[in-house]
Order: structure tokens, then sequence, then C-alpha cells
């Protein structure tokens, strides 16, 4: 059952980045646990959303063992999502 | 089930699923894209509400129903490698589960709607709920699409007459969309500052 | 089904050009003519639709629904003649959408679904067009017609207009569906199956826009950018591809029941199997 | 070809006279059509107009009356579809895109109907809702030519390339029918002024386009009647001959 053991090690990887959260957000409230604005967590969160949705779509959706035009294609779309995000964020952060 | 590591790597790299499934994963992705590109602009040009209004949120449930859907994907990926091994039983199973794991995803979320809107957050209180609201419903509705996707799994395994592998396959593609889908917004509604 | 009558056997190539003279031999010859009449109806009829709502009306992209009053009455003072002429057209050729509609149930007839498919999009899409566009433009023309009229009663035009267009939604999103449907179900390859797949997008676009009841600002109100523009790009690149897809199913029609034969390359039209 | 059945559909177009007769009653019967109501009238005018005591029962009675028959048209439309489908044609688009105009105009109509009704109802309420009311009626009810003008084109095209030796129409019912296309058109423009032709009274909004409705109506009455009289006589001899074999 290889091929179990492989993906229970993806799952467990995706797990730790989604608990990852937890922590991030523990480090971005200041000391009254109120919520502050960040320009560093903001695309800290998106980068690691990103590495889930690429893990996702290599693993749980074989992409791994697909033609390399359909990995390719994937790749430059989770580029695309993230470039997209971070300007549209960052263009709003500064014509604010 | 009998394949290994030496004989996937083998075997000729072809997609998973029907290539047109990919087609509508990569263009709904973009209309998503989209979606979340309106929200960030917005978010970053009025950050004090948005955060005021996200404080709201309660993060460990949106970590609980991250973990549960991404429990649901590794259910619908191991459904499909036994499905490709002949191991039509486990890949009934594999899909069952899937289906318990997105009914608590379900349950969990409109409890948190109920919650949050009886302490009058509703659709209409302010933009941040708004886009709560709206990505939130938009990817329930994917959801909900899942199932009858997940039913035509079921109907293509019960019976040796169906079968048909890249059926099955297709219908994961777009469960796992439907998963990396709430990755994101997830992230983005309940992380981001 | 009508009666087939065969073609004189003895049909010469048509001539390739003038090209009054290519468009009568196919208007007399060309075994394929009902289907390429309405296929040239469907493009004449999109091009004049953006072009009356876009350009000469200039009612789409639409207006500020938080627009107060005296804007609202201002917007129907400066379309005062945009409006009534450029919907006359509208209605002139209004009836070019129940050919649009036939031609789309005529290709769910020729896949190997039943036919309840073809009729029920028919009757959905021939429902659709009296809330979905024909209400829009009576308010408009109702609302250009007397500028002296109470605001109030034009604020009502204003909105009756733009709602009725934008919110109508549930003959779209279930005639989308029923053309999924028959497309994912057909075994005779009429239509791609990511075609099939697109409908479900320009259905979700259906769900999207239903806020537009609800909020007067923002993205999601009736000119918002998700609620309008996004809806409308889906819209967009969904019209495009179904008149693309039209065309190649035509090219490929041979009056069969079977399985839709593939373009050869080099030869674009088959002999149709008459 | 396989033999359709025909049975009632000599009940359907008889139904036509009937249809005509109501149609005129209550037209003659509404006060706004004869002569039609001036689209210039100001507010308090229209309102009057709704008060007037005599005129009320009018336009409730006739109203109430276009409302059940509006639609009585339809059942002729679908002899016309029946009548296209035995065509020589190699595709059902024609029959297909006739069935899809067929509910387009009553169902505008019915819209017309309620807001006179409407306007009717309550003749106290404020002269401008009346007024409202009133033009929203108006116009709809002059405007409603997309769907005839789409049949009458569609028909006609459906009839012209209808080759066989002896076609179900005769080709000057395609012609008539372009013809009667062009008279609904102007209709259309409705909007663009309140006085003049092209105004809801004026001589091609109102006059041409109603004339033209009703010759329509007599004339496709007619020439379908002719259509199916005929097949079924073509029918009777063929199932002579088959008995007689």
């Amino acid at each position: 059952m290889r091929f179990n053991k492989r993906l229970l090690v993806v799952w467990v990887i995706l797990a730790s980045l989604t608990l990852a959260y937890l922590w991030i957000d523990h480090t971005g409230a200041d000391s009254s646990g109120a919520l502050r604005s960040s320009a560093l967590i903001t695309p800290g969160v998106i980068v690691i959303a990103l590495v889930k949705v690429r893990i996702i779509f290599r693993e749980f959706m074989e992409v791994r063992q697909a033609p390399v035009l359909l990995c390719r294609l994937t790749d430059a779309w989770v580029v695309l999502i993230g470039v997209v995000l971070l300007s549209c964020y960052f263009i709003g952060v500064a014509i604010r | 089930m009998t394949s290994d590591l030496a004989e996937t790597t083998k075997r000729v790299r072809s997609v998973p699923g029907q290539p047109d499934m990919w087609a509508f994963v990569l263009f709904e992705t973009l209309v998503f894209t989209a979606y979340f590109g309106f929200y960030l602009f917005y978010r970053a040009r009025s950050p004090e509400l948005f955060l005021h209004a996200q404080a709201q949120l309660d993060l460990r449930i949106g970590v609980l129903n991250t973990l549960v859907l991404v429990l649901s994907s590794w259910s619908v990926a191991r459904c499909v490698q036994s499905a490709r091994a002949g191991a039509y039983g486990p890949a009934l199973r594999d899909a069952s589960l899937t289906a318990l794991f997105a009914v608590v995803f379900l349950c969990v979320k409109v409890s948190e709607w109920v919650r949050l809107s009886s302490e009058g957050n509703g659709f209409d209180s302010n933009d941040f709920f708004t886009y709560y609201y709206f990505l939130t419903g938009i990817h329930f509705v994917h959801l909900l699409i899942g199932f009858v996707v997940l039913g035509v799994v079921v109907y293509q395994l019960r019976s040796p007459a169906r079968r048909d592998q890249q059926l099955v396959e297709t219908c994961a593609t777009y469960w796992h969309t439907v998963d990396f889908l709430w990755v994101l917004i997830f992230a983005l509604l309940y992380v981001v500052r | 089904m009508s009666a087939v009558i065969t073609p004189a056997a003895s049909v010469a190539a048509p001539p390739s050009r003038p090209l009054y003279r290519r468009i009568a031999w196919h208007w007399r010859h060309d075994p394929k003519r009902e289907l390429w009449l309405a296929w040239w109806m469907l493009v004449v009829f999109y091009s004049l639709f953006w072009l009356m709502f876009f350009v000469i009306t200039r009612v789409q992209p639409p207006p500020q629904p938080a627009a107060d009053l005296a804007a609202q009455v201002h917007y129907f003072r400066v379309r005062h003649l945009g409006i009534p002429v450029g919907f006359a057209v509208i209605f002139c050729i209004g009836g070019m959408i129940a050919t649009n509609n036939a031609l789309i149930a005529y290709s769910m007839r020729r896949m190997s679904v039943s036919p309840a498919f073809a009729y029920s999009y028919l009757i959905m899409y021939s429902l659709s067009a009296i809330p979905g566009l024909l209400l829009l433009c009576i308010a408009l023309i109702v609302g250009t017609l007397r500028p002296e009229r109470d605001p109030e009663a034009i604020s009502w035009l204003y909105d009756f207009a733009f709602l009725s267009f934008d919110g109508t939604m549930g003959v779209f999103l279930i005639g989308s569906l029923i053309w999924m449907l028959a497309i994912l179900l057909d075994k005779n390859r009429v239509f791609p199956k990511w075609f099939g797949y697109l409908n479900l997008c320009n259905g979700l676009t259906e769900v999207v826009v239903a806020p537009c009841w609800i909020f007067r600002r923002g993205v999601l109100a009736w000119n918002g950018q998700i609620a309008w523009w996004l809806d409308m790009v889906v819209f967009g690149v969904y019209t495009g591809a179904f008149i693309y897809l039209l065309r190649s199913m035509i090219l490929r029609e041979d009056f069969g029941t079977g399985p839709l034969p593939e373009l050869k390359p080099g030869r674009p039209d088959p002999k149709a199997a008459a | 070809m396989s033999q359709r059945r025909t049975d009632g559909e000599l009940i359907l177009l008889w139904t036509l006279p009937v249809t005509v007769v109501i149609w005129i009653a209550s037209f003659l019967l509404f006060p706004g059509f004869n002569p039609p109501m001036s689209p210039t009238m100001s507010a308090e005018q229209v309102a009057a107009f709704y008060r007037d005591p005599a005129h009320l029962p009018e336009i409730r009675y006739s109203m109430i009356v276009f409302n059940w028959f509006g639609v009585s048209l339809i059942p002729i439309l679908a002899l016309i579809v029946l009548q296209v489908r035995r065509m020589a044609h190699r595709t059902p688009i024609f029959s297909y895109a006739l069935l899809g105009c067929a509910a387009g105009s009553p169902a505008l109509f019915l819209v017309a109907n309620v807001c006179w009704l409407l306007a009717a109802f309550r003749p106290e309420r404020s002269p401008e809702l009346t007024q409202l009311f009133n033009d929203f009626g108006w116009i709809t009810f002059t405007i409603l030519v997309p769907f005839l003008i789409g049949q009458s084109v569609i028909l006609s095209v459906a009839i012209y390339l209808d080759d066989q030796p002896r076609p179900v129409f005769s080709r000057w019912v395609a012609y008539f029918n372009l013809l009667v296309a062009a008279a609904l058109a102007p209709a259309a423009f409705v909007g663009v002024s309140l006085s003049g032709p092209l105004a809801w009274d004026g001589v091609l909004s109102f006059w041409l386009k109603n004339i033209a409705i009703a010759v329509w109506i007599v004339v496709m009455g007619v020439a379908v009647g002719q259509a199916i009289y005929r097949e079924r006589a073509e029918d009777r001899e063929a199932g002579d001959q088959l008995v007689s074999a």
C-alpha cells in the first residue's frame, strides 16, 4: 500500500500547513488580542495557500503523472493566481 | 492493490479524467481569482473595517473545516487509485467517506452562518460580510454540485457494466477543485490581515 | 420530421466569386441552407444587440443603482432619442431570438438524448426574452416618454428596467443546465464536453447575479464589478464559444442520427450524406 | 412519410372566426381604442378618462374578455407550425422557431391588459400613477410586434424554401407575410414621439399595425384552412388506395 502512504504524507503536510495558520494568527495579534493589519502576514498567508494548492494539484489531482503540458499549465495558474492576488492587494494599499 | 511506484513511472503520462474537465477547472479558477482580486483590493483600501468585522470569525472553525475538506479530498484520491487497481469495494467505501466529510463540512458551515447572522452579521451588514457570505455561499453551491458528481462516481462504481475509470477521474478532479478553492477562500477570509 | 427531399445530385461546386453569386448558390443548392440561415441570424442578432445596447441607447454598461432622483431623471433626459430608436431596432429584430433558440434546440435534437431536452430549452429561452430583455426596453421607453413625469415614478421605471434585466435568472440558469446535461450525456459528439462544463460556469453566473436584488452599491450591485462586469466576461466567452461551436456543428452535419463525423483537415465541408 | 394524426384540427381551425368576432367586439367596446387615446393627454385628462363612470365598466369588461381570449390565436399558430412541418425541409428549425414565437405576443399583450385593468381598478389613485399605468399599457400594446414580425419572416422563408412540386403554401403567402412584417415594423418606433404617425395613436403605429394584424389573421386563417383541407383530402385518397390495393 505504498500509494496510500504517499497520500497520507500529503495530507499530513496539508494539515500542518493549515495548522500553521493558527500560529500565524497568534503572532499576528497584539498583546491585547486585537487583530492588526499587516503587510507581512497577507503575502505570507497567500503564498502558503498557493503552496497547498500546488500540492493538491500535483498529488491529489495526479498532475505529477500527467503530460508535461498540464504540469506547466497548472504551475502557470498557481503563479497567475499569486500575481493577481498580491497585485490587487498592493494596488489597493497604494491608492488607498 | 498491486500497483507500485515503478509501475506508475512506466505508465504512459496521461491527463487524469477528461481534458475537458481541466478546461472547466482552469476557467472556474480564473473566475474565482477575479472574485478574490476584488476582495483583496477593497480590503486593502479599508483595512480597519475588514479587520474589525473579521474578528467576529472563529479561526478554529475555519481550520476544522479545511482539515475536513482536505480529508474528503484525500478520500477521493484513494477512491481513484483503488478503482484504477480494480478494487471497487474500497473505492466505493472511499467515495462514501468523501460524502460523509462533505456533509460534516456543510453542517459546520451552516452552523457558522447561523451563529454569525444571529449575532447581527448578515449578508448586507458590511463589506467584509458581503464578501464572506458571497464567497462561502458560491463555494457552498459548488459543493452541492459536488454531491451530484459523487453520485456519478458511486453510480459508475456500483455496476460492473459501467466502471468508467475516466469518468471517475473526471469527477475526482472536480472534487479536488472544490477543495483547493476552499483552501484559498479560507486563507483569504480567515487569516489574511 | 419534415419530408426530406434530396437535392439534385448534379450540384456543382459553388462559384468562388463574386460574393453575391456564392451566396445565391448556397441559398439555392446548399443542403444545409436552413442551418446556415439560422446561424447567420444568430451572428447578426448578437452584433446588433451589442451595437444597440452599448452604442446607440448607451444603457449598458448599466448606471448606478444608488443614483439620486435628479441623476435618474437626467439619465433618461440625455437618452431621450437613443433609447426609443435603439430599442425600436431591437423590437424589429427581436423575433430572431426564436431562430437562435431553434438552432440550439436543433443541436440537442441531433444529440443522442431525449427530445425533451430540446423542447425544454426552446420553451425556457422563448419565455426568457420577455422578463430578460423586452420589459427592460419597454420600461426605459416609458421612462423617456415624458421627461416631466414625477421623478418618483421615473425612479420606479429605472429600477424596474435594470432589475428585470439583471435579476431574471432562473430561466437562464436552468436552461444552461439543460444544455449542459444534454451535451454531457450525448454520444453523438455534437459538442465537445468542455462546452458542457462551460454551460455550468455560465449557469453559476446567474447565481452570482442574484444579490443585485439586495445591494445598491458595491461589487454585487446591478452594475457591480462582479455581478455585471465579470459575469459579462463569462457570458461573452460563452456566447463566442457557442457561436463558433454551432458553426462547426453545421460544417460536420451529415443529417444522420449517429455520431457527427469529425472535420477532415483540408476539406472544410464533408459531403452531406444525402 | 408517416401519416400524422389530424383529428380535431378542424375544430381548432373553426375557433378562429369565433376569436375574431370576440376580439372585434372587445376592441370596439374598449373606449381607449375608438378613437385611440392621445399620448398628449395630461395626467388629469387620463385620470378623468378612467374616472368617467360611463367608461369604467366598458374598460373593465372589454379587458376582462381580452384577458380570457387574448391567447386564443395560439391554436391557429400551432396549426401553422404543423403545416410547416409538412414542408420539404431537412431540419425542424423553422417549426421550432415558430413555436418559440407563438407565446411571446400574447404574453406581452397580457402585460398591457393588466396595466389597463390596474388603472381602472382604483381610478381615484393619483393621476400621475394612473398615467404611468396607461403609458405602460399603451407602449406595451403597441410595441408587442417583435414576435409577430419574427413569425411572419420565418414563415415566409420557410414557404420559400419548401421545394416540392405541390408546396404546402403557395408563394404569394410568403410575399404576403413579408409585407405584413414590413407593415408591423414602424410600430416598434412608438417611443420616438408623442404625436404624428409614429405616436401610439398614429397612422403607422395604431392603424397600420392593427389593420395588418387583422388582415394577417384573416388571410392566414384562410390559407392554413385550405392547406388542412387539402391534406385531409390527400390522406383520404391515400387511404382509399391502400384499401383497394
